[in-house]
């Protein structure tokens, strides 16, 4: 299929990191439209990616022959649709390295499945006076569910601040993890920062204390291999839109002892062993935390997802990755008026890049470099604490994925010197 | 469709974001008032001095995107010297106009009308808001209380 | 598109009722499938339904074209995403009669509706001793929140029993709703029993006491008009997998003045207008109680499926399917062994039609007219207290919608009298 | 696929569901099971009486699907006689066998091993599973704590 990739690139895109994004581009169709009479260079994946031609199919697949709704269902197209759900399941669990199956909670987002840890385990386990620990550079996703636990509970909302270098200051950890500590609640990776942060060693710290920790994996799991085992975490969120996967679908992968403990979150069919007027009980994991008709279509799409990465390979997409950060890190320090944000060493960090310029506010940086086809995102990035941390009032950020390259890179940087020539700077 | 942005950036835009005007403070004040929309982090304040009913000075600093900053300085242009009661009527006519219904402007306020091109980009309808509203609510405190608060305004209710 | 639809059909799909099942048929890509060697006889419906090919393309054509992360976003795709997503608020807020557009809330599907209803106003408006009345037909969505809030607050849960011929039973409506009635939470068609319930009625009986009345619609929006001001109820909530739509979509519909009091129950991105270590706000209506990224695909899918059903008529629906029904009834009346739950006359209840089979368990029945192609549901169908109510195990529930037809029902019939040879009677 | 469904219902499983075994109750009973099946609704309830560790007698009582009735029936007839030691084995080895692992079972049970044909509807293993479990659990009861309680299973804790 001839696409307009084609035009694009003199050379191969293929560097030394594994990756063809030439190939990668082709399945890719939205990549192949033009914006505003310009080729789509779509730097906005730390929001949503695109969607590999895989996907989009199975669920078109699954709609045009086995549709159904699932569990309890007899006829074929039922236990068709039942086991290709399930199936999932498990490829997920084997995703993140997760030691059982049922550990593993389909929900629609990273933002339901936090708020499922803070009310269902942070309301039986988190009480007055207790402390809840989380970072300043939550997105509100790990902020607000934390907050508003804290207001019900009478507990105490604390903070791990921010470095200069936009890294999490641990130098006062031990007073920041107490004993009081119920719950510590982190970014695996920011989506502003674009920062990794050492959850192994919070895990760790939390425990100790006897706290669990809750690692927001929105922008890691995506890129980056994450083995939750090796994490020591206690609970672990994210969600399919960002990782190729349709929208609609999130993962709430929690420790088997501490979800089998937990109180459901969302009451109704499949969810219950037995109902009568007088006593409920709950079905076994993972039923007991999936009410309802689940998505199931787009769980089905979020398979096709992972089988493409895991195609890619997660390691190869982390050093591509770091190839192309390492690289616009370069390009963007030469800009004149553009300060970047957070590391600066690609191998601390992903690759969504949060930059100023001086003169332009990023809402006018964002319109500007639309114009030209180049898709950034620009404001807060649903994370209000970590701008007043920084002292500004919203970023640009472009962030990269498995279809970006060095071109890309190139093409922004050439755009943003256009930019202020165009504000008459 | 650069020219698309070039109706939102006209010269008449870039020209009062490079040089805002009603930059200079003012001696004295009689009331004050202050605008943010969370959503975009734009914060707009203004300083207010007025004689028999009419808006004598204005001082406006604006932290924000280039529509927020121009449209700040068109009003501050746009209403100096006018009586009260014209000032309120040009701001909601610009308010109408920014949201798509119809609105009449005298024929001197044409970088006021400059503002439409941001008519095309929606989510930066709000940018250009932000200043005109705040006038307006610091007109209708100063009046109600004597300009004992100043109000402060969040055009994010006016997002959807 | 020659499909094999042609060839079940002798005369014209055409009835008296304005729906053309064979045109309909050719929409749905799944009805040409075979199951077991026979073509699918789908009437499992209530379930979930099928999908027109249009609701299948939007989502491809949103994949492949303008998918983007919604609001804040300034580039051309995420305009172009936004715009579409909050588009479909407004042609739901159409489609069920809503007077604002901001009072339509999507959510993940009926069952996190009805939650979401059963927490957030919930847990602020009902109190130890306070009433909730629900009735015994409800399903499990629409039952075991009520149980969890009674649970959590000491309340008490009162039910509306069901007359012997599947009716709630209204004669002591007076005893149940009192002064200390604060929510009425009644299914509008029952899942089981095909019920419609006078939900315009109760209502007004809710209203008397100063209660609110809360209606489960996830199978009356379906299958024939409703009009939320009209039915004059405070809650409404139902799901788009059962209308033709993508899975992982709900509704939640509230009148404004209680949505704009009323908590948020997910917390996250879009919700807020600003947030600090020390306070956060709520955004206004509807992003108040949309948290995190939207299923967008979906919700853009699901406009396409009100467009479908808009484009056939929702009185022409509800006429072909007193048509199917009528005769479904009548045939399965006459054979042996078979009894039908719930009311006999059509034009009081919808086309899913619980049956039994004095010798034959529901589980034999679905499997073996799964044998013949056909898809039927059996079980509980998620409402325990019913099935204690009516004393019976479980069911056999064959359930009709837009692309079924009086030939299905012959199928159907056929195959019962199949069946009870097969098991010897 | 109508041999897929000959294969459960075997002439076997028809013949135990249409005249299922075990009925009669007994006059005596040393101890009773019961289970059920929340999702599916099948309920069985069994008495037993023993006799210097010999199974010596059942009664099965089940209401339920063609597949959990005649499992229940070809259950009353594998074990009646039979030392419970090997009931147990038998029990187990049935388990097994549904559940999709290796599992042996003597020539003499040509009955039980009709139930393999379940094997390919798994939703189903549940119903013919219940009798066998809801035995296992009797037995283990009734030798730790004498009988005094009557166990009661549920197999949709085996559901997934
Ligand atoms: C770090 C982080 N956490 C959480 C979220 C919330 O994810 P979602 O909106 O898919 O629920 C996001 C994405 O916006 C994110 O970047
Ligand atoms: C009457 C009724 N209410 C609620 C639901 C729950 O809908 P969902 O599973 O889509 O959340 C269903 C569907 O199963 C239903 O039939």
């Amino acid at each position: 299929m001839p696409t307009k990739t084609d035009k694009r690139t003199t050379g191969s895109g293929r560097n030394d990191t594994g990756i063809d994004t030439n190939a990668v581009r082709a399945d890719f169709p939205i990549l192949t439209r033009e914006i505003n009479g310009h080729p789509l260079v779509y730097l906005d994946s730390a929001a949503s990616s695109q969607k590999p031609k895989a996907v989009i199919n199975s669920i078109v697949d699954y709609y045009e022959n086995y549709h159904s709704n699932v569990h309890r269902g007899l006829h074929t197209l039922a236990e068709k649709a039942t086991n290709a759900y399930e199936n999932v399941r498990g490829r997920t669990a084997q995703f993140i390295g997760a030691p059982h199956v049922e550990e593993v909670i389909f929900t629609r987002g990273a933002t339901e499945s936090i708020n499922a840890i803070a009310s269902a385990w942070g309301d039986d386990n988190v009480g007055e006076g207790d402390e809840i620990v989380i970072t300043e550079m939550e997105h509100h996703a790990n902020f607000v569910p934390w907050y508003a636990l804290a207001k019900r509970k009478n507990a105490i909302l604390k903070k791990i601040s921010i470095t200069t270098d936009g890294q999490l200051d641990l130098s006062n950890l031990s007073e920041i993890i107490t004993e009081r500590t119920k719950v510590v609640a982190v970014s695996h990776m920011s989506n502003v920062l674009g920062t990794i942060n050492p959850i192994k060693e919070l895990a760790q710290a939390a425990h100790k204390v006897g706290a669990i920790l809750v690692a927001d994996g929105a922008q890691a799991v995506p890129h980056m291999p994450v083995n939750v085992s090796e994490l020591g975490v206690d609970f672990y969120a994210f969600s399919s839109h960002k990782m190729l996967g349709p929208t609609g679908v999130g993962v709430l992968w929690g420790k088997k002892e501490i979800l089998e403990k937990m109180q459901p979150f969302l009451y109704g069919g499949e969810m219950i062993r037995e109902v009568s007027f007088e006593k409920v009980t709950w079905a076994d994991l993972p039923n007991k935390f999936e009410a309802g008709t689940p998505n199931i279509a787009d769980v089905i799409g979020f398979e096709a997802a992972l089988d493409y990465l895991e195609n890619l390979g997660m390691d190869n997409i982390r050093r591509h990755e770091i190839d192309v950060t390492t690289y616009a890190i370069e390009q963007l320090s030469k800009l004149k008026g553009i300060t970047i944000q957070g590391p600066h060493d690609a191998t601390m960090r992903g690759g969504a890049i949060s930059f100023t310029d001086a003169d332009i506010h990023p809402h006018d940086i964002s319109t500007f470099l639309d114009s030209k086809g180049i898709a950034v995102r620009a404001g807060h990035h649903c994370a209000q604490p970590l701008m007043r941390a920084m002292n500004i009032i919203a970023t640009a950020r472009a962030s990269f994925y498995i279809y970006n390259d060095r071109k890309d890179v190139d093409t922004l940087c050439n755009a943003l010197t256009q930019m202020r020539s165009y504000f008459g700077l | 469709m650069s020219s698309q942005l070039d109706d939102m950036y006209r010269d008449i835009i870039l020209d009062h974001f490079r040089a805002p005007r009603g930059k200079s403070k003012l001696d004295k004040k009689d009331f004050s008032s202050g605008g943010h929309n969370p959503s975009c982090g734009d914060e707009i304040e203004m300083d207010i001095k007025e004689e028999n009913g009419v808006l004598k000075d204005i001082h406006v600093k604006c932290r924000g995107c280039a529509i927020s900053v121009a449209s700040g300085s068109i009003l501050a242009e746009a209403v100096k010297g006018k009586p009260f009661e014209e000032v309120v009527k040009i701001a909601e006519e610009v308010r109408k106009i920014l949201k798509g219904e119809e609105g009449v402007l005298s024929e001197d306020l044409e970088d006021v009308d400059a503002l439409k091109g941001v008519r095309k980009f929606p989510v930066r309808v709000k940018c250009a808001l932000l200043a005109w509203l705040t006038l307006i609510e610091g007109i209708k405190n100063y009046k109600s209380e004597d300009g004992k608060e100043n109000p402060t305004i969040s055009t994010d209710e006016d997002d959807k």
